[in-house]
């Protein structure tokens, strides 16, 4: 037998693996979520070195002291950097083309990942005449709120 | 050589909490850096644990576990289970490289689905998954084995659950707490014959931290430090069916770390156990590995009642992982367990005896493919 | 949502393609056509089932392929009643470790052909040592499943 | 401070699309080499560190468990580090402590994956958090593509300036892959072919991209007393370090990439280093992009700020410049994720003990390597020198 070769060459065997989790949100983010039902969005502050923070922190990860005090934050910033995706992989939440934005928001000291839309992302070409780092967007809300980051439906261009 | 010792350290209560994973993991290495009077900052190295069996849904676990561990900007890395973290962090103070090592391991059992779905993880695609092998279904193996081979009793197995859940009534950080009797273990639920529900480890919550400092820099942190004098880990054949299960690799693992301490007889020279038993049996084969009864003679030490809390040889006052069972986390619950028995401040679940040297335990795998070993001494 | 304080469900749902390899592969094709084979190493003489590239004691090469025994003795077995996630099966269900004859490791399978309702039946003819053999599936996939399960030999 | 530390023996698969191979045979055919090239048999092995992309890439868990025999692992103390990218450095570190400690004199290093098994940038989003960022993944590429929008609008460098010199680093190390036979893409391509590949994200091309690779990578780590007993030309660890960042890839300045200054900071300080453009020879940088190559360049301070498109197209980092990087091609020909930080080391090693073969640059003494990992979070950094 030792001679004998495979039948066949190697094979793979497929599968989908499915992995059902239910994370807690903890009391931070569940206020943030909960206030962006709202429309409003609320950031915590580091006591000590004054960083504000969206998402809202519980602790600041550098000074490593509890967060305590809460900050209303503006719904209009600047794009500290972004991406345009065409990219397509299994299971993506958003299907391209989409814009992820970096936005740093008016009175925070962080940057917050979120999505440019509400205008036509088909032509790459008119999208990178539009969107520049540096330029200025603002929320729009979703009608419908769920309480969750999609309450904040997409950042809209604020024409210079 | 240098030596290293546990100055502080931090656990949470096994019960389901409404904390993120991030909130939860602040918290508890906060509480030891606060106890040991160290900033975040002034740490030398952070070792994080925490699990790959699809912990919470996240890969990489690391870069979600990272902040609340203190890490940022700090040495350090992760390493898939507590025992290895601590191990590599005692390792990394030997080398001369730091003085001081946070070691925090991380999971949440709450949000997690059931053990046997995520250990199932733990088997090859082609072979042992499509069959249905899990930790479960291999301990059962082992199990009846035991019991065939050596003659030990269900009746024999179920008394460690006894035990271990009764001890764990004066634990306030035992998850599963319960006076039973060996009646209502063999009446509980049978989840994979012989193994019943009340045998085998629920899931848990379980965020622990210790803070590890070299011998010179430990009387900084604290008056009473705990010293880790040996350790060793071993692995096994990953197939069932190239095992003895009833002969693993825990022996090869507990040489290394007696070696390592200087312990030539195991029974006498240490006081006290803490051993990592997710199903009951397993602390009877355990002890038996461990040098703390002859082979096949588990089931008598468990009936001599000496393992129990307050008589000779204590084994899993804690309540052990049957009481509490983080995955990743469980090999550092009973290092801390040993510690805080060392200290003589385990509270209402501390034991009678003076201890000086105590024994922690952790494994992980199939029917405990991989065991760690940690002696310390007070 | 049964939580009492704010959660998010994360399913996560990934594809797979497993490479079986050429030993994998040979393996499955074998039990395709009602045959375990299994490997022998040229150094230390075991026999090893499923087959394997190499010796998990001595590292070396194994190509030495067999045609192992269909029948052999159980060592230990388990009969799963609990349901959980993402279950191969429908409890109940019983897997065996099973020394098939001529080989030096275990085998793992399914047991059938025995009757759970009587446990203490069940125990008595599934005792350690008791005889076994292959039951195979009439529609076969080359993967594990080829084998339906193992039942025990009248004695 | 510790013992010293040499690298006595490396071994790396064929990368590519492995589906000849399970997974384990694959992480014994790069076990084996290392072995032989050491001259040493499995009984030697003191100790055994392994790692891969955590365990969604896989779709197992805890794979030392799965690999125990063809890591050489059964009967052996075992560690097992992971840290998402950048694993391959972290299992290199942890073996480093491991020798240094005393606690063994040979160890066994083990990184590996089999990309090609699962979905990768599926995989990828499963590091975002389901709470704010996993919603808006666009994968590895979405975050490194923001993370070269941010540094050339930090520094002002024209997007031609950038893209040309993207391009340019595409060539070169397509090049180089040509003379690496472990290497997975080997093709030859021109300037215009690499400028006018499709577009993955914006400014990110095709050709800027790593592959997916099936791949493993051991390295093996001895004492000094046993790297001497044993003869063979070592490469000595000099220096190491790693370092992270916040979680939330917002929260810290991915232009300047304090995690990466950082770890090559703490890893120059070890190994004497003041100005590694000099003294350095050649590096191995984990580049599965060729924008961020370029930003490691000046975080490793090879190059001031804003400055590294310049000395990309002056030919600096060139096989011929003045320092060459990534003479094997790097991560951008081959990237097995788990192995691909360990290669770093196993390429850094084998160019100071002269051994790279045709990719191999003359008189090379002392050799950075280099990953990285999580959403840009993580780097570190193991230097290995000719001398002691």
């Amino acid at each position: 037998m030792a001679d004998e070769k495979p039948k066949e060459k190697p094979r793979e065997m497929k599968a989908q693996v499915t992995v059902p989790y239910e994370m807690a949100m903890g009391r931070n983010w569940h206020r943030f979520f909960e206030n962006l039902k709202e429309e409003r969005i609320m950031g915590t502050k580091c006591g000590k070195c004054s960083r504000v923070f969206i998402p809202p922190r519980s602790f600041c990860p550098r000074c490593f002291e509890d967060n305590e005090e809460w900050v209303e934050i503006g719904q209009e910033g600047t794009i500290e950097t972004w991406c345009y995706s065409n990219l397509m992989f299994y299971g993506q939440t958003l299907k391209p083309p989409f814009i992820a934005v970096q936005v740093h928001l008016d009175g925070t000291d962080v940057g917050l990942q979120h999505r440019i839309a509400g205008f036509d992302l088909s032509d790459f070409e008119k999208v990178r005449e539009l969107v520049k780092s540096g330029g200025r967007v603002r929320v729009v809300w979703n009608k419908e709120k769920k309480g969750n980051i999609f309450d904040i439906d997409y950042f809209e261009l604020i024409p210079e | 050589m240098r030596k290293v010792a546990i100055t502080r350290f931090a656990q949470s209560a096994g019960v389901e909490s409404g904390d993120n994973l991030m909130d939860f993991t602040y918290r508890i290495s906060k509480e030891v850096l606060d106890k040991a009077g160290l900033k975040r900052n002034e740490v030398g190295c952070v070792m994080i644990a925490s699990s790959d069996i699809f912990h919470s849904g996240l890969s990489c676990a690391n870069a979600v576990d990272w902040d609340g561990s203190g890490a940022f900007m700090i040495e350090g890395t992760r390493a898939e289970d507590s025992m290895f973290a601590l191990i590599y962090a005692a390792m990394r103070i030997l080398s001369g490289h730091f003085d001081t090592v946070l070691v925090t391991s991380i999971i949440k059992g709450s949000e997690n689905p059931d053990n046997d779905t995520l250990t199932g993880f733990f088997a090859d695609p082609f072979y042992m998954r499509p069959l249905g092998i899990n930790e479960t279904t291999a301990a059962a193996f082992q199990m009846r084995e035991y019991m065939q081979r050596f003659g030990v009793s269900e009746e024999q197995c179920a008394k460690v659950a006894v035990k271990n859940l009764g001890n764990a009534l004066f634990n306030p950080y035992a998850h599963m707490k319960k006076r039973v009797t060996v009646d209502d273990v063999l009446n509980s639920e049978t989840v994979s014959d012989p193994l019943k529900a009340l045998e085998c480890a629920p899931k848990s919550e379980g965020v622990a931290s210790v803070l590890l400092a070299s011998g010179d820099a430990a009387e900084r942190f604290t008056d009473k430090p705990v010293w880790i004098k040996g350790f060793g880990t071993s692995m096994d054949h990953f197939n069932l069916g190239d095992r003895d299960l009833l002969n693993g690799q825990l022996t090869v693992a507990a040489e290394r770390a007696y070696r390592m301490a200087g312990i030539r007889q195991p029974r006498k020279e240490i006081d006290l156990a803490e051993i990592c038993e997710p199903y009951a049996f397993q602390e009877l084969l355990w002890c038996e590995k461990l040098g703390f009864c002859p082979d096949g003679e588990g089931g008598k030490l468990i009936d001599s009642g000496e393992t129990q809390m307050y008589r000779a040889f204590p084994v899993n006052p804690s309540g052990g992982v049957l009481a509490m069972n983080p995955y990743v986390s469980r090999g550092l619950y009973r290092v801390i367990e040993a510690a805080m028995q060392i200290r003589g401040r385990a509270g209402e679940h501390q034991v009678d005896k003076k201890v000086r040297t105590a024994l922690a335990h952790g494994t992980h795998g199939f029917a405990g493919q991989c065991h760690s070993v940690v002696i310390l001494e007070g | 949502m049964t939580k009492e304080y704010g959660t998010i469900v994360n399913t996560v749902v990934l594809p797979y393609r497993w490479a079986l390899g050429q030993t994998w592969t040979r393996f499955f094709d074998g039990l395709k056509e009602e045959k375990i084979y299994g490997t022998r190493c040229g150094t230390c003489g075991k026999v090893f089932v499923p087959a394997k590239t190499f010796c998990p004691d001595c590292y070396s090469d194994l190509d030495d392929w067999m045609d192992v025994s269909q029948e052999g003795t159980l060592k230990s077995w388990t009969l799963v009643r609990k349901s959980h996630f993402g279950q191969v099966r429908q409890p109940p269900y019983a897997l065996g470790l099973i020394r098939l004859d001529g080989t030096d490791c275990e085998f793992i399978h399914f047991l059938g052909g025995v009757d759970w309702s009587d446990m203490q039946n069940a125990r008595e003819k599934l005792k350690a040592g008791a005889r076994v053999k292959a039951a195979w599936s009439k529609e076969k996939h080359a993967d594990i499943h080829d084998i339906s399960c193992f039942e025990p030999l009248k004695s | 401070m510790g013992r010293a530390v040499a690298v006595i023996g490396t071994g790396q698969t064929r990368h590519g699309r492995r589906n000849d191979v399970s997974y384990p045979d694959l992480v014994r055919e790069a076990v084996r080499m290392a072995l032989e090239d050491a001259g040493i048999t499995p009984k030697d092995i003191e100790g055994v560190v392994s790692g891969t992309m955590p365990s969604m890439m896989e779709g197992i868990s805890d794979t030392h468990l799965y690999f125990a025999e063809a890591l050489c692992e059964v009967g052996k103390p075992v560690l097992k580090v992971e840290s998402c990218g950048s694993t391959g450095q972290s299992i290199a570190h942890c073996g480093f402590y491991w020798v240094a400690s005393g606690m063994a004199d040979l160890v066994l290093v083990v990184g590996m994956e089999k990309m090609f098994e699962g979905d990768g940038q599926a995989t990828m989003s499963t590091v975002a958090d389901p709470w704010f960022l996993k919603p808006f993944s666009a994968g590895a590429p979405g975050v490194f593509t923001m993370q070269a929008m941010e540094w050339m609008h930090r520094f002002n460098i024209p997007e031609d300036k950038a893209h040309e010199a993207a391009a340019f680093i595409s060539v070169t190390h397509h090049d180089s892959a040509l003379d690496n036979p472990y290497a997975h893409i080997k093709i030859k391509i021109g300037m215009d072919e690499a400028k006018n590949a499709p577009i993955i994200t914006y400014p990110v091309r095709l050709l800027d991209v790593c592959p997916t690779s099936d791949g493993a990578c051991a390295v093996i780590l001895a004492s000094e007393e046993m790297a001497k007993k044993i003869g063979r030309k070592p490469a000595w660890i000099r220096g190491l370090g790693f370092r992270g960042e916040e979680f939330f890839y917002g929260e810290s300045n991915k232009s300047i990439w304090p995690s990466a200054t950082e770890a090559a900071k703490h890893a120059y300080e070890q190994a004497g280093i003041r100005d590694p453009l000099k003294e350095l020879d050649v590096a191995e940088i984990y580049n599965p992009f060729t924008y961020q190559e370029m930003i490691f360049y000046e975080c490793f301070g090879f190059c001031p700020r804003g400055k590294a498109p310049d000395y990309v197209l002056e030919g600096k980092f060139n096989r011929t410049g003045e320092l060459p990087c990534d003479p094997s091609g790097g991560v951008l020909c081959t990237n097995p994720i788990g192995a691909s930080g360990l290669i770093r080391l196993a390429e850094a090693t084998l160019q100071v003990t002269g051994k790279a073969g045709a990719r191999q640059i003359e008189g090379a003494e002392l050799a950075l390597s280099h990953a990285m990992g999580g959403i840009d979070q993580f780097n570190g950094v193991t230097i290995v020198g000719a001398k002691l």
